[in-house]
């Protein structure tokens, strides 16, 4: 019987379908916990409060912002999902080896981040008008331009891309032995405990300002590109040599 | 041309060697039978094979490429058994498509015909078919992927009689239209051997032995009459099997290497001859010990 | 070898004529569901037999003289074991050997009044 | 760096253009849409409209002027000051002026003048060089800035009561105000510099100017300090 030949990406890409099919429900829990997200943010995401001499201010600030946070969280909790073995073994049984299997989780996780972002921006709008119709004070905004709101969806889907990326390396440590379900933990929390009592200031707040605090878009970019491509080539390392279907 | 080449295959699970140098070769387009006792590494064997675990020493040739993490071999084989797992979000039917797009070899009709014929409803889930059910559905996936190497491991767990009356029809049907190579590994040799065409038996992590069914059929022989008849006919070659009935009536099986005009001679002596069925052999050549489960009770 | 002995008793009643074709591998394997090449080999025993013979690419042919064949393999195989077993049976029951010949004589006129 | 920024949008558009494409093309595909495909049709339909349908609620109005948040709020207030202290009060933009009003034919000689606010409160009175008896009053506010947003018109002016031969300012009571902002989310926020946690804010004081003929002689009640401008 004459054997058919196949090259990588023709199988990266019959996969990407076969995984959007199969996980298809992950974005009916993002729609979920966006709308959780958009109802805990009805009180504003933030809110100041001042006097002068005979009056009080107090002034409600809405964003997306929580909208986003749950967003990112859905994504880390879905880039370790996928690396689990059930999901795994769903590729082997058809036609794979890891590196496709794991391009095409990679595809996938964008995919996920670029819906999660621009539903999650989007969101803020929907706030408004709920906000606007149903506390009926008048809403102050500035408009943002078209502009900015498209960089923000980029923004946010390089944010949410970044976050799926340590989802995946994790789950894919958590794969390679069950050990590192405590190992992580401990040692984010330790260093975290470590640091305060030493009065150093947390690894967090470095790798906050790192990321956070960048204010040029180019070399956000970069940033960002970069760590991703270092986890996701770790994790696809770390699978390459993992046994499936034991 | 061979399709899987095996020198020297060794699998060490907890410092156990499940297959300890196993050597062999299967060539294209023959069914085999691949028999042994409950975890003598039978599944062990075909996930190396089918590259899904590594082996620890040895080397392994699928389609002279080694199957871990080979693309190659994975899109030339299948892997049918009953942990096959499916996205539980996509119904059976889609199912179906989706195995269409991966396999180029697909056939849609004849999965649609088997797919209706063991009435399976498209919209139901994988995730919640009774044993029998799923292991049909798993074997229509693999028939009709028609992929160059079919491996079956314990196809037919769960199947009713009739079912796997029907498997193993469609299984010829299929093979005699499309000719491939495909391993199966049962433990109903008994219904199955009419299907193969070599039969593989591993012991011990080891290749016990690889013939055709036919040479199998007459590997051995059974010998029947009274004891000192019995022994004194079989002089010193290899029991396999014995077995006593009433006074001193007994019942042996010896590797078959008389001579014609020997086994003419037996009945003249009182000893019968008769045929050994291959299952049974494969059961006595693999069992510890020599005598049947009634030496536990002889025993006390 | 239960296909090699169809064949012979098929052949026997006249369902395949001499020069007749025979049914190939893949049909016998259909038809009594047995690996293909089982069947094979089965015909092939009738070749070495020569009670068949291969029209290359054609498949298998009924030789002229396979009744005969047939016949006397039964008759010096088959016959003579059935015969040692009815003589070891009877000497087991002490029947004397006039008595036996005597069933034989009444069982073969039984035959020929069908 | 700005090829970039304009580069990005584009390929973000192109980007949310193929994802709509490719979901539309993807529901093809499928034999048996779910459930959730509705859902997120329906979902994504609603936050679509919902961007279109925002800009006609908020009110984006104060932006504008908000616009000149750049300058600097305290060197703007400053400005006001020196102005009210020279009296060249019709050079304040008008954008101060809270509120004028003017009382005339006042014949009394003199006027008290009181304030209900306890703590003092700057008046600045100006002698006209005539007796046309009316006084005029105007109030300025430094206005109510907060993020670049101008809510000065929400702030209440005082409020002047002649009555006999006492001019009361009496400040409006209590007044609480409620405002709704929205902000860019942080990614965005990130990169425009907003920051959420210390909005930019001016006092919102009130100040009053007087304009007395030149006769009237001022009382200055308890805790009210007048402060005369020579012209």
């Amino acid at each position: 019987m004459s054997l058919t030949s196949v090259n990588l990406w023709e199988t990266v890409k019959k996969q990407y379908f076969f995984k959007l099919k199969a996980n298809i429900d992950a974005f009916s829990s993002l729609i979920g916990i966006q709308l959780l997200a958009l109802l805990f943010s009805f009180g504003g995401v933030g809110s100041v409060g001042m006097g002068g001499g005979n009056f009080s201010i107090n002034i409600k600030y809405y964003s997306a912002d929580l909208v986003i946070g749950f967003t990112l969280i859905w994504a880390f909790v879905t880039a370790i999902v996928i690396t689990t073995k059930p999901y795994r073994n769903h590729d082997f049984t058809f036609v794979t080896n890891r590196l496709s299997s794991s391009l095409s989780n990679i595809l996938y996780l964008l995919t996920a981040s670029i819906v999660g972002s621009i539903t999650a921006i989007l969101a803020g709008n929907l706030l408004k008008i709920l906000a606007h119709i149903l506390l009926d004070d008048q809403i102050y905004s500035f408009n943002t331009g078209l502009q900015e709101l498209v960089m923000g969806i980029g923004v946010t889907i390089l944010y949410v891309f970044f976050v799926t990326s340590i989802g995946y390396f994790i789950g894919t440590l958590v794969q390679e032995s069950k050990l590192f379900i405590i190992l992580i933990p401990v040692l984010f929390f330790g260093i975290l405990f470590l640091e305060a009592s030493m009065q150093k200031e947390p690894f967090l707040i470095n790798v906050f300002k790192f990321y956070g605090m960048e204010s040029t878009l180019f070399l956000f970019i970069i940033k960002v590109i970069v760590t991703v491509a270092v986890f996701f080539t770790a994790a696809i390392s770390i699978l390459n040599r993992m046994e499936v279907r034991r | 041309m061979r399709v899987i080449e095996c020198t020297d295959l060794t699998k060490t699970y907890l410092r156990k060697n499940v297959l300890d140098k196993l050597s062999f070769s299967i060539e294209e387009n023959k069914i085999t039978g691949l028999i042994g006792r409950n975890g003598v590494g039978k599944t062990t064997l075909l996930k190396i094979i089918a590259g899904f675990i590594k082996e620890t020493s040895g080397q392994v040739k699928v389609f002279s490429e080694r199957p871990y993490n080979s693309l190659n071999v994975s899109i030339n084989s299948i892997f049918v058994d009953d942990q096959m797992s499916f996205p539980p979000a996509i119904p059976l039917g889609e199912i179906l498509t989706v195995a269409g797009n991966f396999y180029p070899n697909w056939d849609r009709e004849l999965a649609k015909g088997l797919f209706d014929y063991f009435s399976f409803d498209p919209k139901s889930y994988h995730n919640r078919l009774s044993k029998g059910k799923t292991s049909t559905f798993n074997m229509i996936i693999g028939l009709a992927s028609r992929c160059p190497l079919t491996i079956f491991d314990e196809p037919t767990t769960g199947m009713d009689a009739a079912v796997r009356k029907d498997f193993y029809r469609a299984l010829l049907k299929d093979y005699i239209a499309y000719p491939r190579t495909i391993i199966l590994s049962s433990h109903h040799l008994d219904e199955i051997e009419d299907l193969l065409e070599d039969v593989l038996l591993i012991k011990d992590g080891k290749k016990h032995f690889q013939m055709s069914i036919s040479e199998l059929k007459e590997w051995a022989i059974g010998l029947k009459g009274t004891t000192e008849e019995v022994l004194n006919f079989s002089d010193g070659k290899e029991i396999l099997f014995k077995e006593y009935f009433g006074l001193n009536t007994m019942y042996a099986v010896v590797k078959n290497d008389f001579s014609e005009p020997l086994l003419n001679k037996a009945h003249l002596v009182g000893v019968e001859i008769l045929p050994v069925q291959s299952s049974d052999l494969c059961v006595y050549l693999t069992s510890e010990t020599k005598g049947g489960i009634d030496d536990v009770f002889n025993k006390r | 070898m239960q296909i090699a002995d169809w064949i012979e008793s098929e052949i026997l009643n006249g369902h395949f004529e001499s020069d007749g074709k025979v049914y190939s591998q893949y049909q016998l394997a259909e038809m009594y569901t047995i690996n293909p090449a089982t069947a094979a080999k089965g015909l092939n025993l009738l070749v070495d037999e020569n009670i068949l013979y291969k029209k290359r690419g054609l498949g298998m042919f009924v030789s002229g003289d396979a009744k005969e064949i047939i016949i006397n393999k039964r008759k010096n195989q088959t016959l003579k074991r059935l015969v040692r077993e009815l003589v070891l049976e009877a000497n087991r029951l002490q029947i004397s050997e006039i008595e036996l010949i005597e069933m034989i004589k009444v069982a073969n006129d039984q035959e020929a009044e069908q | 760096m700005t090829v970039l920024t304009a580069i990005l949008p584009l390929v973000i558009l192109i980007l949310i253009f193929g994802v709509f494409i490719f979901m539309v093309r993807l529901t093809r595909k499928f034999a048996t849409p779910k459930v959730t495909h509705w859902l997120l049709f329906i979902y994504i339909g609603v936050l679509l409209l919902g961007t279109v349908f925002v800009p006609f609620i908020i009110d984006d109005s104060l932006s504008q002027k908000g616009m000149e948040k750049a300058i600097d709020t305290d060197r703007e207030l400053s400005g006001l000051y020196t102005k009210l202290n020279e009296g060249e009060i019709d050079q304040i933009d008008a954008k101060y002026l809270m509120k004028e009003s003017s009382f005339s034919n006042y014949q009394n000689q003199s006027i008290r003048v009181e304030s209900s606010n306890n703590d003092s409160s700057q008046i600045f009175v100006e002698r006209k060089a005539n007796n046309d008896d009316t006084i005029e009053a105007f109030i300025f506010g430094n206005g109510l800035i907060i993020d670049g947003y101008d809510f000065s018109r929400k702030l209440k002016p005082y409020h002047l009561e002649l009555m006999k031969n006492t001019l009361t300012i009496n400040l409006p009571q209590q007044q609480d105000i409620n405002l709704i902002i929205t902000k860019a989310d942080f990614p965005i926020r990130q990169f425009t510099g907003e920051s959420i946690i210390n909005p930019s804010f001016s006092t919102g004081d009130q100040v009053v100017y007087l304009r007395i003929p030149n006769h009237l002689e001022l009382i200055a009640g308890n805790h009210v300090f007048l402060e005369f401008i020579e012209k």
